[in-house]
């Protein structure tokens, strides 16, 4: 029922050591180093894939995403600030966060994926990236309104399309599909070979990050954890149903399923806070890094895999 | 040898804010700035640099006692509200007057 | 802008009393601090920031000139026979007093 | 004779670099990713390999680990406080260091016992766990005597217990037994097949200390060189023929003798640091990390590997 | 407490130069100094710390008065002309007269 | 044509990341760690490939190289000087750096051969460390003059030889000699089996590095974008031609050629802030960095080699 994978006993014993505030620092250069290599891991493994296979993504599917990733943020707002009675920048910046995703559990997946032989569109981890932007655009809008003149939209457009994540996974990409099975293959024993120890250490660090984060869960701790809990459950659901609807695979279905449980922890804070400086940026990352990435690559992912078999029957 | 006093504006904030603060410290006219990093405690809890993207910085800028009320004023009149943030001022003595 | 005078408490200290000395201030009442990682030498010889163990830290506290005196005391009192350390005192112009 | 693996000339590069001052420098950021994948190697090899044979440490087993972590400083302390004239501190930190022990020597030893293919018990790297504290703790009560209420004991036990080779090591040996020879395959590529090659970048950085610790060999030269030399041949000794009493493997044996040889250089000093701030910290680093470590990886393992068949034979 | 008035010299210059700006400090008779790596802009373009060799670092260094101005002229004449170098001087309160 | 090896691919990246100003800065440990591995790695495969062969650098190839490095700098000093008009030291630093080799340049070019399957003197990663300082001393006697008290020159050498390139490569080729190719089997993993992973993300660092660079490339742009690329093309030209001279194989006539047309931007810079103050360091290391080294590694290694077939027919 569990994902007991090692890699996530790794973050498990992060969180142990970061909750127990053991001696187990990792200086930011490793965490920059560790998520370095796996963001252009997953880039290059789906270059080249899509370098075997056929290339592109189907405009029907590119809609979808661009709907998933500046519809779904609309409920999630709703519920943060209705049923939550959040301050509306607040809400907005938790719409932000679940409507966008997180590659460090999109990793889990497909590390997990591949162990269990099941096999998803080779072209996943471009979803990665169209899904990324669009929901942190809409957290910015909700929190402002359309008519908003303070925002600089196209400062933070450049910012977003240029983050880390995008250009090493894009970039990845690109050279995985240039290149191609054969061309990558000198560079392979370091970016596949080494693809899921590298995943245990991120893993490690995340859960230590993930235990810190734990301490700002003082004020409104009941709704978070149950909003950290439930949110994702109604995004795989979303996410499961557009991904049936567009005809993917069972993997693909897995796959969409969990980005669209996916909670952003890096993109989106960093944005929201330039943005909407004004929402507490330790409410949203700690609903996010703190309970729904655990719970979604523990729970989550095997739950979101029944989901899929179960949708893609229809 | 001849010194001159001049005003040093010290900011410890959030990393996040390292853009955004540069560019507002050019626009008001500062000519050079010098960072380190930083963690720390405050009002606003606990800001480890564990993750880069929740460590500090402590940008400091030498510049003429006008000049240094101006950075004074903008900055808290435009980052105070929503960071984690400090500011603090200083007299130096510096060898060269025409550098800052 | 009304300023406020306070002061700034500085010690450089081995990085490993990085723990005890946080736990120190926050008993004696200091509300905030920033630390950075530094290395250096002083009568204790030589202490490099390679091995992170073997490094120093450079830790201020702005407070009231009273608690900057009972920080500079205490401390003295409980590290300054044992371990690598430097203290110093600076008066620093703060913009709010109600945070210092 | 002496242990030429080509890890051990990397000890040699990098203490050559710190001698000539070469522009070599390492930052403390490296130290910290090599050192925590050595130890989690160390942890899941272990754990790995007990989730193959049978589990658990012997009662008899764990008691002669524990009298050998809090006996040893007893002689080091009286040689150290009469032969050597030190301050009771000092006689005591040197007690606490040299009865804990070393996990780099550790790793130099298993690297050259799997290059020699001699096995030895599984659960070895439990050893080093349970033999990092006591000496400690010893150290610390020959410092201040028995009845001092002036230790925090508490902090101190938690500082020590969570200490971070303690927390890598046995969470690696957990997820290792958890997950097994086969769950752990995916991360073996990473931790086991460049174990020897970290460990070789690791002794680089040794090498690169332990040069401009030398630096701190003025005084007490000659008592500090004959004690860190003497020192471990006496530990040897005790270790070698308590293996042999609880009925170690030959390989058994040379891990317990090289342990029982080794002298902290991380545990330790942190730990003085805070619990005997009096006791002068370069003279025990000194001693442990220039002259005790090169000369146990160099000369001492072939030696006690020696010894150890000698004792078995009795 | 007693306190005891000395000054601080602090100087921010590139990386490339700390060895032989150490060499310097000592021969003056500087007796201890403390050290953080830094980046940032002045007259000489930015100075970002990405690569070690393009950085800069922050010296600080506690001494008497005359000591302090020895070391801005002879640090000024030897390095000023040619090295992205910024130096000033603060008054700072110790604890031991002895040691500084 | 060009040289589009998925490394070359993570260099145009870097520098597309540097140019966008996207937040991709890594940390300098990163840089540290990789260029630590990949200066090991060149020495060791060196070295063991020396132990396998026949050992020595003929006396004629000795001096040959040295005549190269004391050299080459001559020509590039007058064309910098005369040409293009700039200041003494100026141009003596300009000597300095295009008399020495560029490691970096060095690393994609023996990946390039491996790939292609061309071989090469096996010394080949001597001639580098023998090129790298003569043309440094060169340059600041350019600078200085012969009859100048002003240079430490002892210092200067010391600092030269004892550089970090040196004495990780020098020491990998001694450990790989020693230890032969059986000696290192245990730690190729890391060294070997990874590197050209590691040369890609060496390579994305160095693409970063060169457009921030490239930032300085405002006064004298249309003399340093000229100057940097057809003074590599000489010095392949000198390359090629001696390499023939001394009777080199076509992989080493092209190994000659490209070292004797890369740029330093490590050894060089930093010596020549030492010893030439007054020279502007930013243009030669826009120069080497953001001109050449780019334009050898993507256009100039498939030049060299068919000009060292070209030369080889003589
Ligand atoms: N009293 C203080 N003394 C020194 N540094 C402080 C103090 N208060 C806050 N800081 C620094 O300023 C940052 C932001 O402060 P705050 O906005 O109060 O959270 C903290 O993370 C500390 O690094
Ligand atoms: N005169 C000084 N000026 C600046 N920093 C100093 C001075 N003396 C000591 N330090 C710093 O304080 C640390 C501890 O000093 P000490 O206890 O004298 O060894 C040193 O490692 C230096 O970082
Ligand atoms: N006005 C200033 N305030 C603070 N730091 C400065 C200032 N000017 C220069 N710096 C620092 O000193 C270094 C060298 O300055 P410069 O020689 O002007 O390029 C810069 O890289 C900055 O770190
Ligand atoms: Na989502
Ligand atoms: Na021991
Ligand atoms: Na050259």
């Amino acid at each position: 029922m569990l994902n007991l994978d090692p890699v996530i006993l790794f973050f498990l014993l992060g969180a142990f050591a970061g909750l127990a505030k053991a001696e187990l620092r990792l200086p930011a250069a490793i965490y920059d180093f560790v998520s370095t290599l796996l963001l252009l891991a997953i880039g290059l493994k789906g270059g080249v894939e899509l370098a075997r296979a056929e290339a592109g993504l189907p405009a029907i599917e590119l809609l979808a995403l661009l709907a998933l990733g500046f519809g779904l943020p609309i409920p999630v707002f709703l519920v943060a600030k209705f049923l939550g009675r959040l301050p509306r920048a607040d809400a907005a910046s938790l719409a932000a966060h679940y409507g966008s995703v997180s590659v460090g559990t999109f990793a889990v997946l497909i590390g997990h994926l591949a162990t269990q032989g099941i096999a998803y569109e080779v072209r996943a981890p471009v979803w990665v990236v169209v899904l990324e932007v669009p929901a942190i655009l809409a957290g910015v809008l909700l929190a402002r309104g359309i008519s908003s003149g303070s925002v600089e939209w196209k400062s933070l457009l450049r910012e977003l399309l240029l983050g880390r994540s995008i250009v090493l996974m894009l970039g990845g990409l690109a050279i995985g599909w240039i290149s191609g099975p054969e061309g990558t293959a000198p560079i392979q024993p370091l970016f596949f070979g080494l693809f899921k120890g590298i995943l245990a250490l991120f893993l490690l660090e995340m859960g230590l990050i993930a235990a810190t984060q734990l301490g700002s869960l003082k004020r409104n701790a009941v709704f978070l954890v149950a909003f950290g809990v439930l949110m994702p459950l109604f995004g795989a659901l979303v996410g499961a149903v557009l991904g049936r609807a567009i005809d993917l695979s069972v993997g693909g279905i897995t796959v969409l399923a969990t980005l669209a449980a996916s909670a952003s922890y890096i993109a989106a804070p960093t944005a929201m806070r330039t943005a909407v400086p004004e929402a507490n940026p330790a409410l949203s990352l700690t609903a996010s890094l703190a309970i729904t990435f655990p719970f979604n690559i523990i729970i989550g992912i095997p739950l979101y895999q029944r989901l899929a078999t179960l949708v893609a029957g229809f | 040898m001849q010194h001159y006093t001049r005003r040093m504006v010290t900011i410890v904030t959030e990393a996040a804010l390292e853009r955004a603060l540069i560019l507002e410290l050019e626009a008001i006219g500062a000519r050079g700035f010098t960072i380190t990093d930083a963690r720390g405690k405050g009002s606003r809890g606990t800001r480890q640099s564990d993750w880069a993207q929740e460590g500090n910085i402590r940008v400091e800028v030498i510049c003429d006692p006008a000049l240094a009320e101006s950075i004074a004023e903008r900055v808290r009149a435009k980052f105070y509200d929503h960071y984690a943030m400090i500011l603090f001022l200083q007299d130096v003595s510096v060898l060269r007057s025409d550098k800052f």
